[in-house]
């Protein structure tokens, strides 16, 4: 098999999967689907990790490869094809490696669900999706890989197609993506036009030649072009990462089913657009206002997000704040340039938050589908495994030492302190503050969640339906379809961070994808002060970001293991912080206002106004009106008496002879 | 001297009494048919002077023509005349209004 | 004054005050008859234009056929007359003032300008001794007016047919003939043998 | 395949001839009718393949070309000719002619026969249009399709049938008219009805304007734009299935051909002049009527606002091209822009012919076409979810899906031009899944809305074999458009270089 052919088959094998496992849902039953799906998504991930086996220590070079030629026009050729080189193969692996622990999961967590056949396929089509998207070498398959997982998104958002709130959330996610998609775009039609191809070799040679051009869109402003451009396309991966303001469909894409959460909503997807911009460095490089704007969106979502989090109470949305908290890291380091702590982050990120999301799927099963933290408590005894999990979860995700997200977070909090961005002080703070709230929301779920009294009621007789805080058969540990994959990500969870630090930050392993300029390049900085895993961990113990994170953890435990009356007494206390907070700051009601009912209310007015009223009723059975009026008043000369028709004539010939006298 | 201006100022006045015809017997079809003859005759006058004093033939070509049509026209006019006046009993065109919608 | 200028200014006055009094007169079988005048005049007038043809054709034609069939129609329509003349005086100045202006338009038209005087229609000289008007109208119907001509002729049938088929009707109770009828018919239908026994002979 | 044959021909009278001859089967042998229809408009489309084989997409030159004398007093020739822009339509409307007929096969009961004959006269008179090259033979073709369009809307139709056949009719002749007296100001002016040799024929810039003011009424009618497009959606509300399909994937695209035809060609200073009155309203149409459809209620009626606002994108793609040349030195970018509108025509085609196709599923069997009526369809009609889910995903543009190229490709025409052209026209992406996705939520999606939703049978295997062929023709011409593209190349560079060129400077010598 030629290299070209392992890598097609990396993202046909799930695809073909997919079909089957859709169109053949019939024919291959139930387990049929899953072994499918399982199969192609597994033989890809083996070919991904063999083509980073190849990387690493058979030195691969760069692959890029044309698979055909899709369109050519006005002198652009459009193709298809694969740029391999090592941020792609790592995106691969770690996609292609959560994508096959959330299949084996949905195996457990989909088991008595009648659409059991239609995620299989809608899982390997995203596992499809989302590697042609990390594969790709140029633009335009890259916007096709960016709509299509969120094509695959909002399908499995709104799975449970009956519920309204899942269809609902779909249609928000889709919507607020294309909002992205509508400003990324822009980009790609700006990239096009400045340097007349989309593919990502020629575009990146060619990127410092407009660096001094200029451009006016708004009379009496002027841009750097190439600001207009990284923003254009930052816009789009503010969609697709759920950056604020944009950042709104994320916690309602929650509403779909767990395995979702985590492959799409926590791991992959949403980290499409981290990658994009890191893919995109050697153009964001050029430009530092952009970088600057790319910075401060983070830090505000880093912190604004992490904030809701601590007063969400359904445990998914919980995570799902800190997902998007943690984007919002990812996204301040892309802003300081240190893209390769973006994708380091992102890396771990995956591991445990899809870790994370599943132990909440997993506790979500036990409890017969029961989301809301106040009726949990006490499960560590009855689910040893999803708890010891989740803490590794979580203090992989709240940066504690040796774990990976320690390394992956403290990298980029050093970074950014290295900084010298405009308004690197503000993200310095945010995501600074950020490690406080994170330590806190963390422990408040695990505590809510597996510690303390059990606040659910076990009732057999309680029906299909029963109350919150009632279920029918007492919790129990999942079975291991689920567990499995919880063990299997909680290894990369802590270690991964200590074993790749070195190579993906420091090394240089990720220089063949994404270029820094001299000037911006804090990881140098921080290279020079890293001397190993070991070294850094404990070099982090006297460090503001390691005790603020213990500040959170004292905090949470005080409160939530010893004094749980406290958060109450918060909560009437700073009833304005709170009721904002819950609220998630109106995000939701300002857009329902400003963008929703307005589109509905302006088109609405044009229909009935102008549509129906100024051309239909004004223009058309206006002039047609003006007609029947017109002939109505004329048909009285119709009078039907010969004489009066002669005599018209006679005054028409007594008239015309008149003209003829008079000339 | 006999010029066309003559023969033409004969037709004309010929023709202007088939006009007022028209006005003087509103009511009565056959009159009203006679005055069209009348007319027509008119109109032939011109053109046989016309033919005369310009040395063309296709002039009287055009009456003869006239005249043919003119002849069916009063022989279906008058056939449709009888049988009105069979159906309706009268003639009177003040009272035949019945396509007037 | 010489002689044809008599004779245009006679008929000329003949014609117009035949064509008065065909508007004005109460019977319409007088009206015909004056349009039967009418003609005359005017066929004379046509004679001294050398239209020989067209002047014999109108009196045959239109005073032998078409009048006499306004006679006819005319005279066989019971109609009664006082309805038809009403109007009549209270539309007689509009008449009056329609035709005088419109005579008035028409003879200024044609004498103010002098586009139709002697100047520019200068008076022909008389057609050639042996000329004969009906063979030229002949060549020229029969050559380049032949399409028309024929049309002119079916116009003709086609009036025929349609005066014929607008006026016949069946009155119930008459009896008509059915010649088709009449031909096929069969011995059958209208013989009946009858087989009857001889009589016996009455006594002897 | 023989290229003497006088293909053009075959494809115009063929289903004409055929269409004539269903009628005269009489009402009583409804399933004759159908065999023959179906018989036909395979024939037709078979070779219509044969064409497509047999065109050499390497030049401009007009390929088939048939020339007799039709009316020679006034020098009228029937001429036929194709070229790149004309075979993907030709190919469109003889793929659809095979489609309807399956469409149609069971649903319409009363006068089939009636039905099938001016479905397959339309066809070809559509063909024709498409193919004529003369100006007098364009006009007929033109008017004479409106004829069998008018019987199915006002013989099939829905309750108001009457006021909108009215309506479609006399919008449509009214804008034809203007065209027509431009086109007769053309014929006195140079003594010729071909529409080849008025594409060089001097003209001042004057005069230019006023033709394209004629086309412009005749063409943006049919295509139809803002503020002209209100007769679309009465008439495509109360068309028959088969006829809403016919209206919206062929006869739009004859306002957009007109457009490359006529208006660029014929009087290009004229465009290059007016351009910003296309452009604002095109732009206008994008997002305007992308506004409207929001607020449909009526499935029909969204479907056919959200036509007109895709075939913005089509008057967008044709007129940029000016701008783009003063904007860039090689203006290769209008190419772009010309090819965009070209495939958008295409696509715009398979996907609105398949969402009527997917209304008349449910029309079928509910008898309404209010979304109010609908919810939850994908619980008992699974397939046809999928099938009608992926027809407004290609609506609202996904990448992948046909309907994704030309939008794209547009877009990416119109940043060359000019920034906000581009930022208006991406509106679409915003507002096209808006209102697909909200359509798709309130009828697909939910719980069963009503017992009779409840009741519904899933598409019978006719009406999957018509939405799983424009499915795969949806995706393939999204996955790899090139072989369309490719068709049109000679022709698009070959109009190009012709606009660039002032015609009123040849007037003057």
């Amino acid at each position: 098999m030629s290299l070209k052919t392992i890598l097609l088959l990396i993202p046909l094998l799930p695809l073909a999967a997919a079909a089957i496992a859709g169109l053949l849902r019939k024919q291959v039953g139930r387990a049929g689907s899953h072994w499918v799906a399982i199969l192609g998504v597994g033989v890809s991930f083996l070919l991904s990790a063999w083509v980073l086996y190849q990387q690493i220590f058979l030195g691969m070079e760069t692959q890029n490869i044309t698979i055909y030629t899709w369109m050519i026009s006005g002198g652009v050729h459009f193709e298809v094809g694969f740029l391999i080189d090592h941020l792609t193969t790592l995106m691969m692996t770690v996609v292609t490696f959560v994508s096959l622990m959330v299949h084996i999961y949905t195996i457990g967590y989909m088991a008595t669900d009648p659409g059991y056949q239609r995620f299989f396929s809608y899982i390997a089509l995203f596992t499809f999706s989302m590697l042609m998207l990390v594969m790709s070498n140029n633009f335009m398959q890259l916007f096709f890989g960016w709509e299509a997982v969120g094509l695959v998104s909002y399908l499995l958002i709104g799975f449970w197609f009956d519920r309204e709130s899942a269809i609902y959330a779909g249609l928000k996610a889709f919507l607020v993506n294309r909002v992205g998609d509508f400003g990324f775009l822009l980009g790609i039609a700006a990239v096009l036009y400045s340097f007349g191809s989309l593919d990502y070799a020629t575009v990146f040679a060619a990127a410092p030649g407009i660096a001094g051009k200029t451009v006016t869109l708004i009379p009496g402003m002027e841009w750097q072009w190439i600001t207009v451009i990284c923003i254009c396309l930052f816009i789009g991966a503010m969609g697709k990462s759920a950056q604020a303001p944009l950042h709104v469909w994320l916690p309602d894409s929650m509403e779909g089913p767990t395995p979702i959460s985590a492959l799409i909503h926590a791991a992959t997807m949403v980290t499409a657009g981290i990658f994009m911009v890191a893919r995109m460095s050697p153009l964001f490089e050029l430009s530092d206002a952009a970088l600057s704007f790319v910075m401060l969106i983070g830090a505000v979502t880093a912190l604004g997000m992490g904030l809701v989090g601590i007063v969400q109470n359904d445990i998914k949305r919980v995570i799902a704040y800190s997902t998007l908290s943690q984007l919002g890291y990812m996204t301040v380091a892309l802003g300081v340039s240190a893209y390769s702590a973006a994708i380091f982050h992102l890396m771990t990120h995956a591991f445990f938050k899809a870790l994370l999301f599943l132990g909440a799927g997993s506790v979500i099963i036990a409890l017969h589908h029961q989301q809301d933290m106040r009726y949990m408590g006490g499960l560590r005894k009855q689910m040893p495994i999803t708890w010891i999990t989740a803490w590794v979860g979580t203090l992989a995700l709240i940066g504690f030492p040796f774990m990976s997200g320690f390394y992956s977070k403290d990298s980029i909090i050093e970074a950014v302190a290295e900084s010298s961005r405009w308004g690197s002080e503000v993200a310095y703070w945010s995501v600074l503050l950020g490690v406080l709230i994170t330590s806190f929301y963390s422990f408040r779920l695990l505590y809510l969640t597996f510690h303390g009294q059990p606040r659910y009621r076990v009732d057999v007789g309680a029906g299909e339906h029963p109350p919150d805080g009632v279920v029918q058969h007492a919790p129990h540990e999942s079975p291991w379809v689920v567990t499995v994959p919880l063990i299997l990500l909680a290894i990369p969870s802590i270690v991964i961070g200590y074993l790749l630090i070195g190579p993906v930050l420091f090394e240089g392993w990720l220089s063949d994808a994404i270029s820094v300029l001299p000037h911006n390049n804090v990881l140098e900085h921080a290279a020079e002060n890293f001397h190993g895993p070991v070294a850094m961990a404990k070099h982090a113990i006297g460090t503001a970001p390691f005790w603020l994170m213990i500040t959170g953890f004292v905090l949470a435990t005080f409160i939530y293991q010893f004094r749980p009356a406290l958060a109450d007494f918060f909560k009437q206390k700073l009833p304005g912080i709170y009721r904002l907070l819950e609220n998630k700051y109106y995000f939701d009601e300002l857009y329902q206002k400003l963008f929703i009912s307005r589109s509905v209310r302006i088109g609405r007015g044009l229909w009935k106004k102008v549509d129906a009223g100024v051309i239909d009723g004004g223009l058309v059975n206006g002039s047609a009106r003006l007609m029947g009026n017109l002939a109505a008043r004329i048909r009285v000369w119709q009078s039907g008496y010969l004489f009066h028709y002669a005599f018209a004539m006679i005054a028409g010939l007594i008239g015309i002879l008149a003209i003829w006298v008079v000339l | 001297m006999l010029t066309l201006a003559h023969f033409l100022s004969l037709g004309a006045i010929l023709f202007c009494l088939g006009v007022a015809g028209i006005f003087l017997n509103r009511k009565n079809v056959i009159i009203l048919l006679m005055c069209i003859e009348l007319m027509l005759l008119a109109v032939n006058m011109n053109f046989v002077a016309f033919s005369r004093f310009l040395g063309n033939m296709d002039g009287q070509v055009f009456v003869f023509f006239i005249l043919t049509v003119a002849a069916s026209e009063a022989a279906i006019g008058l056939a449709i005349l009888v049988v009105l006046f069979r159906n309706r009993r009268t003639i009177n065109v003040a009272e035949l209004d019945e396509l007037k919608g | 004054m010489p002689i044809t200028e008599i004779v245009f200014y006679v008929f000329s006055l003949v014609m117009v005050s035949a064509g008065v009094a065909v508007i004005t007169v109460r019977n319409p079988v007088y009206s015909a008859l004056f349009l039967v005048l009418a003609f005359f005049s005017s066929a004379a007038i046509w004679l001294l234009l050398e239209a020989e043809f067209l002047a014999i054709v109108l009196i045959l034609v239109y005073v032998g056929a078409v009048m006499v069939l306004f006679l006819f129609v005319v005279m066989m329509l019971d109609i009664n007359l006082t309805p038809l003349k009403e109007g009549f005086i209270r539309y007689l100045p509009v008449g009056i003032v329609v035709a005088v202006l419109m005579a008035a338009e028409l003879l200024l038209v044609i004498w103010s300008k002098g586009s139709f005087d002697q100047g520019a229609f200068p008076i022909p000289p008389p057609n050639p001794v042996g000329f004969s008007n009906t063979k030229a109208l002949g060549e020229l119907l029969f050559t380049n007016y032949l399409l028309a001509f024929e049309a002119a002729g079916v116009i003709l049938l086609v009036a025929i047919i349609a005066a014929i088929a607008l006026t016949l009707r069946k009155r119930v109770g008459e009896k008509r003939q059915n010649p088709a009828m009449q031909v096929r018919v069969q011995r059958d239908e209208r013989v009946r043998l009858v087989k009857m026994d001889p009589e016996p002979r009455q006594g002897n | 395949m023989a290229s003497n044959w006088p293909i053009l021909s075959i494809l115009i009278w063929l289903p004409i001839l055929g269409g004539l001859a269903i009628l005269t089967v009489g009402n009583q042998r409804a399933p004759l009718a159908r065999v023959m229809a179906l018989v036909i408009s395979i024939l037709v489309f078979v070779f219509s393949i044969f064409m497509l084989m047999a065109f050499d997409p390497s030049t401009a030159a007009m390929k088939f070309s048939e020339l007799s004398p039709w009316i020679a007093a006034f020098n009228v020739n029937y001429h036929l000719g194709v070229d790149g822009f004309s075979v993907p339509l030709i190919l469109l409307t003889t793929f659809f002619g095979v489609l309807v007929v399956i469409a149609g096969w069971e649903v319409i009961q009363e006068r089939v026969q009636q039905y099938m004959a001016a479905f397959l006269i339309m066809e070809g008179l559509m063909v024709g249009v498409f193919s004529a090259l003369d100006a007098l033979l364009f006009y007929v073709f033109f008017e004479a399709m409106l004829i069998p369009m008018f019987l199915l809307i006002g013989m099939w139709g829905g309750p108001r049938r009457v006021y909108a056949t009215i309506k479609f009719f006399l919008y449509t002749f009214l804008g034809s008219v203007f065209m027509l007296i431009g086109l007769i100001y053309l014929y006195i002016q140079s003594g010729t009805w071909s529409i080849l040799e008025w594409q060089d024929f001097p003209l001042t810039l004057e005069v230019q304007k006023w033709l394209f003011l004629g086309f412009l009424a005749a063409f943006s009618v049919k295509i139809p734009m803002w503020p002209v497009h209100t007769w679309l959606p009465d008439a495509h509300v109360e068309a028959p299935t088969g006829g809403s399909v016919i209206l919206a994937a062929i006869m739009l695209k004859i306002g957009g051909y007109g457009f490359i035809r006529f208006s660029l060609p014929i009087t290009p200073d004229a465009a290059a002049a007016l351009d910003w009155l296309i452009i604002a309203l095109s732009l206008i149409t994008v997002v305007y009527i992308g506004f409207v459809a929001l607020v449909q209620e009526d499935m029909k009626k969204l479907i056919a606002y959200s036509s007109i606002s895709h075939m913005g994108f089509v008057t967008l793609g044709l007129f940029i091209a000016f701008a783009i040349f003063q904007n860039s030195d090689g203006g290769e970018g209008a190419a772009l822009g010309v090819e965009g509108a070209m495939v958008q025509m295409i696509s715009h085609g398979f996907i609105s012919g398949a969402l009527f196709l997917c209304v008349g599923v449910l029309y079928d069997r509910l008898h309404s076409r209010m979304i109010v009526d609908y919810g939850g369809v994908a619980h008992t009609m699974p397939w046809f979810a999928a099938f009608a889910v992926l027809f407004f995903m290609a609506n609202s543009g996904l990448p992948g899906t046909s309907g994704f190229v030309g939008e794209f490709m547009v877009i990416l025409a119109a940043f060359q031009a000019n920034f906000w052209y581009a930022f208006l026209a991406s509106l679409t992406l915003i507002l096209g899944a808006a209102y697909s996705l909200w359509l798709v939520k309130r009828v697909i999606f939910g719980p069963v809305g009503s017992k009779k939703v409840a009741k519904l049978e899933d598409i019978n295997a006719r009406e999957a074999l018509v939405l799983g062929t424009l499915a795969v023709a949806v995706l393939l011409l999204g996955l790899w458009p090139e072989p369309l593209v490719n068709l049109m190349h000679a022709s698009v560079d070959q109009l190009l270089a012709h606009i660039q060129q002032p015609k009123f400077t040849m007037a003057g010598n």
